[in-house]
């Protein structure tokens, strides 16, 4: 394939969920053809990341250049591997949740199903900008949008229950990153002049380790989507959202693109190997371990199973984030990979959540006097998420544990191991 | 006798308090421009002393006279009492038709009048 | 020919077409008049901007009389840059004036508001494009009576008391002004800018420089609404008529700003600015605190105008708060936000215009549904709430992103955090129209007032340009970015 | 010579499908085809490694073949096979899947060749041996499950960390001699001991296995403690510490089960001390050793089957396995008590049952090694053994008081499996050299010389007549309706009590924080709303004076301040 | 159901068992010094160390397990989640059948 069709390719991932928005809206009187735009849309774009993912395979070095906003800020994307597969998981849910979301939301009779659907679509173009961003900027952009388009779909219902989560889900999310990203960002280009993910880190050699630690935090923090603790409660304050659209927060977009997030900023803007001489990656690490083992904590208290798994999710997203702090190439990849296994997981895990509601039983409690249904969402979750599972939660898993070890990070592994 | 020399100054000082009092005291709104008339008109006073020269005659040209005050500031006062005057002018109509709409002209039964309309 | 008499022809123009409006009656004859003067006056800018950044500063001696002694037109980059922002402003806000003052305004008084609008226009581009100190009292006194006029011409009895303050308090600063150029020509003797620039760095620095250096920057702080001085703005702006808020809120604080800066870093110097007294960190906090407080008061307002005026107070703060970091990098942050904060205000302002001109009131309650009905207005509304907020890809983020680089530079992480904070306000106050506007119900049912409905084009298209400006100077910063560049290294003589 | 080389779980996996698919007879035959099928293949298949592949560096060896898993290999299969002869008669497709994975499951960590392998067959055999417990269908079966299930992935989990760590140490997952070098061997002597029960960690096999259904019980008491005493046999043979393990496994439970009623539970308990034995023989290590614990499993498997199968068939005919409501059920179902004598006599190990054959040489080799003490624990245990299960079982169950319970004869096919093991048990101990041609070291070993024999019969005996004595002079402890206590009540008691009240404290204090912060918060809101609210001090519309006056004195600040700074 | 008399029905089987077994214990006792058995251990040398062992070990066995109850048994309700913690004090040896004799 030639090297532009490649570029016009990597853009289109971003623009056809934008255009699809635009058909959406307009053909939104009649749902069928709406939702036959949606497919249609999710099918092309799966089609333009696999074979995204193909090229790349094959050493070809994509990346495609939009304008120039700021002198040294652009707006500009390339593919690389963490990418290319946060693009693939997201790629291959959406379909899949599309599909979903069409039996859900007509089941369910569904108000403002054509906003529904628009809000998706742009949250799909947010993470597929997300995945292919270039530099902190473009990726801060699509953060942004992915943070903006989701707020409609968490407030679908409508009433002051679904308003109050939303306002909690928007707010964490818009004042972590204004408060904390957008200031490391800046205080990114301020101390190294670029923004561009460079493997190895953009920081230059003599910069002090307290202004670089307290970068760290404020991108830890900031990137709220990750859902470290104490700015988790976003996530479980979004459960008042239609089940596809917490299928979309847990597990195609949202959090994913948060410690996505993440994992780009350790790899490509501090670099492993400065990131294992600061202080704060130790305390942060803690900290993550804390989030696993607290949220593992508060999700067994949960009644209500879309709750249950939120906090779940918090507790996997601890993991991610341990795995992209430890700063050893297979925490990396472990992280990494755990995205895509968790995302599996609970999106299944939340399906069936979704199906469990249909038949009208949120509560825990109640689900467990329908002994069999339970037995499928254990079964489910059993061979997922939760339990550590060869097929792929182990992997994952595995390779934190590996990597912990010459770190000798011993409280993190033993939490770890307690989750 | 320094202090004494520049006791146009002191009058400058005097009616820029004076005015400054009336503008913050008065709850008339008449008053209040008055006040800042006042306060204006300071500022005149300011502007004419300091063109002065000591010795000088007023800048009117005549023969014989070869020292003159500054005849710019003079000029420029004549501007600023224009503005001085129309200022007065707007606030004064503005007052009439606060007059008309509310039936008063004392600021705090006015403000208590748009309370109630809340 | 023409090209030589530019500045002066900027301001002359819409002066003297000012009275000429009287001769036609005719409400929409006026408006194509008035129309046609401003978009002359933009076409000047342009213009102007275009020869400046071509040819450097452009000096235009009134009448003949050399500088010092006649009176000098002067444009520099800065002031080009002015120019451009207000002509464009006003000459878009006046695109939608006919259709919007239609429901604000009885038709008998149309005349009366093109001629108070157009000497308004014609001051505020005289403060700019002038080189002499007295001169830029004269076109303040001149825009500011005028904008009382305006004011005064609000549907609401409230907008009569909203003007009183503001001719009171707007007299008092210009006549602090006054003063302060007073006591200047007192301690030089000149009352040109360039020669009482070049004769303050010569004389010792006396009581008389401070007193004058006191009296004006209290004024000039009237002027611009910096708290805690902004009280006359709020009521200002909430009562004026709509396109009148528009044209206020986006040229009048912004020239104030400029004399501020002219003022402050030709004729005092940045160094009387930065070393001696604590000027700096006096505006540096006043700033912070009108960002903090102003844009916390918005969020408990009710009447959206009057919440866009407290950002306005906040947004001030932004730019004096770039200002007083006195250096290249808090120049150009304040310049890119004199811009930006014009256009997203005029965008939000004017949107403003076409909810009251369908829906007749603009408080919170009534914007409930707004977003089904009038989809267009709002979503210009959304676009200009999110350049407020500083979203990327809008102008609010541009200048913002400058702002706080210049505060790095300077290692106020604090400051940083403060003004962040001030985002997160912001984010509220939007939010909470935005959430009326989209996920409330409308109060009453639909069918009972079916007049509303999206606002017509002519009001419509203005505030569409504003949003496409906001969005394209969001993307595309060379412009905004080179000039204010240009000018900071004017001041500072380094490129930052 | 065989060609294809298919690892012996597969056919049970393939099998678990095919059963969901089908229905009737042909899900019955194929159960049963799949044990007879897999172990004939597992005959032809010669010892070896026959899979390899590579993962993140490390090399898998998924299919490892030698003699000490063959023994292995062949009794789960013949246990499977016997197994799902019993439970023929069941109609629930959930207890046949999840018995054909975890049969499988057990086959395939037994065959693996590396720790990860095994790790994630361990899992599975948790997954689907917990549904056997479920499959019971009551609350009560629902909670023990739930504890076992948690026990058993803490088992799986710590397995995984040690083979994480053991990979760190020896660059290779391979699993081999493990010892007890570095924490990666305790992680994994845990995980293993957790499965193998041993004290303090045996208590979800007491716990679940007495709550899974008849049949289920019976697949249960195979597979995964047999799996963990084969891991314990590959990964620590002639760990001292396992000696000391294992006779303190032998002697405790049985206090336990002389005075348990549920005796389901009684058997779980001598399961228990049945491990006991095989984890001594593991301990000391020597061929010998070794070879005793293997057969021990083997013939264990065989007789603790076969009188689970009884009392699954008391329970099944009677609703109950409590010693305090069963009793004289030999006249109605005297096939069953002939059987479970047989299994009784096997545990006991009276010469010529399969017990002896295995046990005896354990003994030995605990002598032979020079551990005195540990010899007096075991035949101490040797002697119990009569006493809780030998005599207990189906003394309690079909003789003593006559209930009056008056039932039917198991059904056919229960008989059937319970003929073909206590055949077994039979067959093995008149004629051991079967069991021991299959034994990982080639040993010639006699079990029945007459030293052996006449001190076997003295112990059996003269505990017997301890019984006799006890119960005539009315010493024996009755039989109550109760509970004991056992590990299980630290985290179904103690724990719960600790941690509840915690908890009620944290929830206080996060409550009481949360209230403070929210009261703080909302004044802080208040106070905000107070100052700039509508009606606020600052959002007020000022009267113009009050703005001169902040004119006036924002002017005297710089006025003085101009005075301080100029010269 | 079957009201046949079966054999542990006539009490005089259960003797006859009991006296079998006493037979076969005095016989097996004998038997120790009739074959001389090849020993590893001191002990078993010990004149009918086996038989003594096994007796005694099995009092032994069965008076300290019936002790244990004493602090290790709690009514059948015990951990049943819906039931208050049960009072100790409701375990009653006398109210349940006693089987053992």
């Amino acid at each position: 394939m030639t090297g532009s069709l490649l570029e016009t390719m990597l853009s289109l991932t971003i623009v056809i969920p934008m255009l699809a928005t635009l058909g959406i809206i307009v053909t939104g009187s009649n749902p069928n053809l709406r939702e036959i735009v949606s497919l249609l849309a999710s099918l092309l774009v799966l089609i333009l990341v696999v074979n995204i993912y193909q090229a790349y395979d094959q050493g070809e070095s994509i990346s495609v250049f939009w304008l120039e906003v700021i002198p040294g800020i652009t707006l500009s994307f390339r593919a690389e591997p963490l990418g290319i597969l946060f693009s693939l998981v997201s790629g291959f849910l959406w379909p899949i949740t599309t599909l979903y979301s069409i039996g859900y939301m007509r089941a369910h009779h569904e108000k403002n199903q054509t906003r529904f659907y628009a809000c998706f679509a742009v949250a799909i173009a947010g993470v597929m900008g997300v995945a292919f961003a270039e530099n902190l900027f473009t990726l801060f952009i699509f953060y942004e949008i992915l943070t903006l388009s989701t707020y409609p779909l968490v407030t679908h219902s409508g009433t002051e229950k679904a308003k109050q989560g939303g306002r909690v889900y928007l707010g964490i999310l818009l004042s972590t990153s204004i408060a904390f990203l957008l200031v490391a960002i800046i205080g990114t280009w301020q101390i190294s002049g670029t923004l561009d993910f460079s493997s190895g880190g953009v920081f230059p050699e003599n910069t002090s380790t307290s202004i670089l630690s307290i970068l760290l935090v404020l991108f830890v923090f900031g990137i709220g989507k990750a859902a470290m603790m104490p700015f988790h409660r976003w996530l479980p304050a979004a459960m008042v959202a239609p089940t596809p659209v917490s299928a979309l927060l847990h597990a195609v977009a949202v959090v994913k693109a948060g410690v996505f997030t993440v994992l780009k900023v350790v790899v490509y803007i501090f670099g492993i190997d400065l990131l294992q001489t600061l202080p704060a990656t130790q305390w942060l690490l803690y900290l993550a371990g804390a989030t696993v083992l607290l949220a593992s904590l508060v999700a067994m208290r949960q009644d209500n199973l879309k709750a249950r798994l939120a906090y779940s999710t918090v507790s996997q997203l601890g993991y991610i984030t341990i795995g992209a702090l430890l700063a050893v190439s297979a925490g990396i990849i472990g992280g990494a990979m755990h995205i895509a296994m968790h995302a599996f997981g609970k999106i299944t895990l939340f399906f069936c959540a979704g199906a469990l509601l249909f038949v009208g039983q949120r509560q825990y409690h109640r689900v467990t006097t329908n002994r069999r249904q339970l037995e499928q969402v254990v079964l489910a979750g059993g061979h997922t998420g939760r339990r550590s599972n060869a097929v792929n939660g182990c992997f994952a898993n595995k390779l934190f544990a590996q990597y912990c070890l010459p770190d000798a990070n011993t409280g993190p592994r033993v939490l770890f191991r307690q989750g | 006798m320094n202090t004494l020399g520049l006791y146009n100054y002191w009058v400058v000082i005097v009616l820029m308090m004076t005015g400054f009092y009336i503008v913050i005291a008065q709850g008339n709104l008449i008053k209040k421009i008055v006040g800042l008339s006042i306060f204006q008109t300071s500022v005149f006073i300011l502007y004419i002393s300091m063109s002065t020269v000591s010795g000088g005659s007023a800048p009117i040209l005549k023969e014989g006279i070869s020292l003159y005050s500054n005849p710019l500031p003079h000029v420029l006062i004549l501007t600023a009492i224009v503005v001085g005057i129309a200022t007065t002018a707007l606030g004064l109509a503005l007052v009439v038709r606060i007059k008309e709409a509310y039936g008063s002209i004392e600021e705090d039964v006015i403000h208590d009048k748009d309370e109630k309309e809340c | 020919m023409l090209a030589t008499h530019l500045p002066v022809l900027q301001v002359i123009i819409p002066l003297l077409a000012a009275p000429l409006c009287v001769l036609l009656q005719h409400p929409r004859m006026v408006w194509y008049f008035a129309l046609l003067v401003s978009a002359a006056a933009f076409v000047t800018s342009v213009l102007l901007l275009q020869q400046v950044l071509e040819t450097g500063e452009i000096s235009y001696a009134l009448g003949g009389w050399a500088a010092p002694w006649g009176i000098e037109y002067f444009i520099d980059s800065l002031n080009a840059y002015l120019l451009l922002i207000v002509t464009s402003i006003s000459t878009i806000v006046l695109l939608a004036a006919q259709t919007s003052l239609a429901k604000e305004l009885p038709d008998d008084r149309h005349t009366f508001f093109y001629i108070a609008y157009l000497l308004c226009l014609a001051g505020l581009l005289g403060i700019v494009a002038t080189g002499d100190a007295f001169n830029v009292f004269v076109f303040l006194e001149i825009s500011s009576l005028s904008s009382y006029a305006l004011i005064a011409l609000g549907k609401s009895r409230k907008a009569l008391i909203a003007s009183y303050q503001y001719l009171i308090m707007g007299t008092i600063g210009a006549t602090f002004i006054l003063i302060g150029i007073g006591l200047m020509y007192m301690a030089t003797g000149t009352l040109n800018m360039q020669d009482l620039a070049l004769r303050l760095a010569d004389i010792p620095e006396s009581r008389t420089v401070y007193a004058a250096f006191a009296f004006f920057i209290v004024g000039v702080c009237i002027k611009l609404a910096l708290f805690p001085l902004h009280q006359w703005l709020p009521n200002a702006y909430a009562y004026a008529p709509s396109v009148v808020t528009a044209f206020l809120a986006a040229t009048a604080t912004k020239v104030a700003i400029y004399v501020l800066i002219r003022f402050m870093f030709t004729i005092f110097g940045v160094d009387f600015f930065t070393t001696t007294g604590p000027w700096q960190n006096m505006l540096l906090v006043l700033a912070l605190f009108g960002i903090l407080t102003a844009s916390t008061v918005a969020i408990y307002q009710n009447n959206v105008k009057r919440l866009f005026a407290y950002s306005s107070v906040a947004q001030i703060g932004y730019m004096i708060l770039g200002f007083s970091i006195g250096t290249a990098g808090g120049l150009i942050a304040t310049l890119l936000h004199l811009f930006n904060h014009a256009l997203m205000k005029g965008a939000l302002f004017m949107a403003l215009a076409a909810v009251t001109y369908r829906v007749g009131s603009v408080e919170l309650e009534s914007f409930r549904g707004l977003g089904k009905r009038m989809p267009w207005t709002m979503a210009s509304i959304v676009a200009g709430g999110l350049s407020l907020i500083g979203v990327p890809l809008t102008v609010g983020f541009i200048s913002k992103w400058y702002l706080i680089v210049a505060l790095l530079e300077k290692g106020w992480w604090f400051v940083v955090g403060l003004i962040l904070l001030g985002s997160l306000l912001a984010v509220i106050y939007v939010w909470r129209i935005l959430e009326a506007a989209y996920f409330s119900p409308p109060e009453n049912n639909p069918d009972e007032t079916p007049e509303i409905r999206e606002a017509p084009l002519s009001i419509l298209l203005p505030v569409w340009i504003l949003v496409f400006a906001n969005l394209y100077f969001g993307i595309d910063t060379r412009l905004t970015v080179d000039v204010s560049r240009l000018i900071a290294q004017g001041f500072f003589g380094v490129s930052p | 010579m065989w060609a294809i080389e298919l690892p012996p779980f597969v056919p049970f996996f393939i099998g678990a499908l095919l059963i969901l698919v089908s229905r009737g007879f042909l899900r019955a035959a194929i159960m049963l085809a799949v044990p007879v099928l897999g172990c004939i293949h597992l005959w032809m298949v010669p010892e070896g490694i026959h899979w390899q592949t590579e993962f993140l560096g490390y090399q898998l060896l998924p299919y490892r073949v030698d003699r000490l898993s063959l023994v292995f290999g062949y009794i789960f299969h013949i246990a499977a096979f016997i197994s799902v002869i019993y439970s023929l008669h069941v109609k629930d497709t959930l207890q046949q899947v999840m018995s054909m994975l975890y049969a499988g499951s057990a086959l395939g960590a037994v065959f693996a060749g590396d720790l990860l392998t095994l790790f994630i067959f361990w899992e599975l055999l948790t997954l689907s041996s917990v549904f056997l417990i479920w499959a019971s269908r009551t609350e009560k079966a629902y909670q023990a499950g739930l504890r076992y299930l948690v026990i058993q992935v803490l088992s799986g989990v710590i397995l995984l960390a040690g083979a994480i760590f053991y990979a760190q140490q020896q660059g290779s997952l391979q699993f081999e001699f493990i010892g007890l070098e570095g924490v990666a061997g305790w992680l994994i002597l845990i995980a293993f001991g957790i499965k193998c029960a041993f004290p303090f960690m045996h208590s979800w096999l007491i716990d679940g296995y007495p709550e899974a259904t008849p049949t289920g019980t019976v697949f249960l008491s195979v597979f995964t403690t047999k799996v963990a005493v084969y891991a314990l046999a590959r990964g620590f043979p002639g760990t001292e510490f396992l000696v000391y393990i294992g006779a303190t496994m032998t002697c405790f439970p049985i206090f336990f089960a002389i005075i348990e009623n549920d005796l389901r539970r009684v058997l779980s308990y001598s399961l228990v001390s049945q491990l006991g034995f095989m984890v001594v023989g593991v301990g000391i290590g020597t061929s010998l050793a070794i070879n005793g614990a293997a057969a021990h499993a083997v013939t264990h498997i065989l007789y603790k089957a076969l009188l689970f199968m009884t009392m699954g068939a008391v329970l099944y005919r009677t609703g109950s396995a409590k010693g305090s409501e069963l009793g004289g059920l030999y006249k109605s179902m005297p096939w069953t008590t002939g059987f479970c004598i047989v299994g009784a006599a096997s545990i006991s190990a009276f010469p010529l049952f399969s017990g002896f054959v295995s046990k005896s040489m354990i003994l030995i080799a605990v002598l032979s090694e020079g551990y005195d003490w540990v010899w007096v624990m075991l035949i101490f245990a040797s002697a119990g053994v009569l006493h809780y299960t030998g005599i207990k079982i189906p003394y309690f169950a079909f003789f003593a008081h006559d209930s009056g319970i008056r039932t039917t004869e198991a059904p056919t096919n229960m008989l059937i499996a319970m003929g073909i093991s206590a055949f077994l048990c039979v067959m093995l101990g008149v004629y051991p050299q079967v069991l021991y041609r299959l034994l990982p070291y080639d040993i010639g070993y006699n079990p029945y010389d007459a030293t052996h024999v006449l001190a076997q019969m003295q112990l059996l005996f003269f505990s017997a007549l301890a019984f006799a004595w006890l119960n005539l002079r009315g010493m024996y402890p009755p039989k109550l309706k109760s509970v004991n206590l056992d590990v299980d009540w630290f985290y179904r008691r103690l724990l719960p009590g600790i941690i509840k009240p915690c908890y009620a404290m944290i929830l206080k204090t996060d409550a009481s924080v949360r209230s403070y912060f929210m009261k703080w918060f909302r004044q802080f809101l208040f106070y905000i709303s107070h100052h700039h609210g509508p009606e606020g001090l600052l959002s007020r519309t000022r009267p113009t004076g009050n703005t001169v006056m902040w004119i006036t004195i924002l002017l005297s600040c710089y006025m003085a301040f101009s005075f301080i700074y100029s010269k | 159901m079957d009201n046949n008399k079966h054999i542990f029905d006539n009490p005089k089987n259960i003797k006859r068992v009991i006296h079998l077994l006493y037979i076969c214990c005095a016989v097996l006792f004998a038997l120790d010094f009739v074959i001389h058995r090849h020993t590893v251990h001191p002990w078993e040398n010990l004149w009918g160390f086996y038989a003594i062992f096994g007796f005694v070990g099995c009092v032994a066995l069965v008076l300290i397990a019936k002790w244990m109850r004493t602090f290790l048994m709690r009514p059948e309700d015990y951990y049943d989640p819906e039931e208050p913690l049960a009072d100790k004090k409701t375990v009653n040896e006398k109210g349940v059948d006693n089987v053992g004799h």
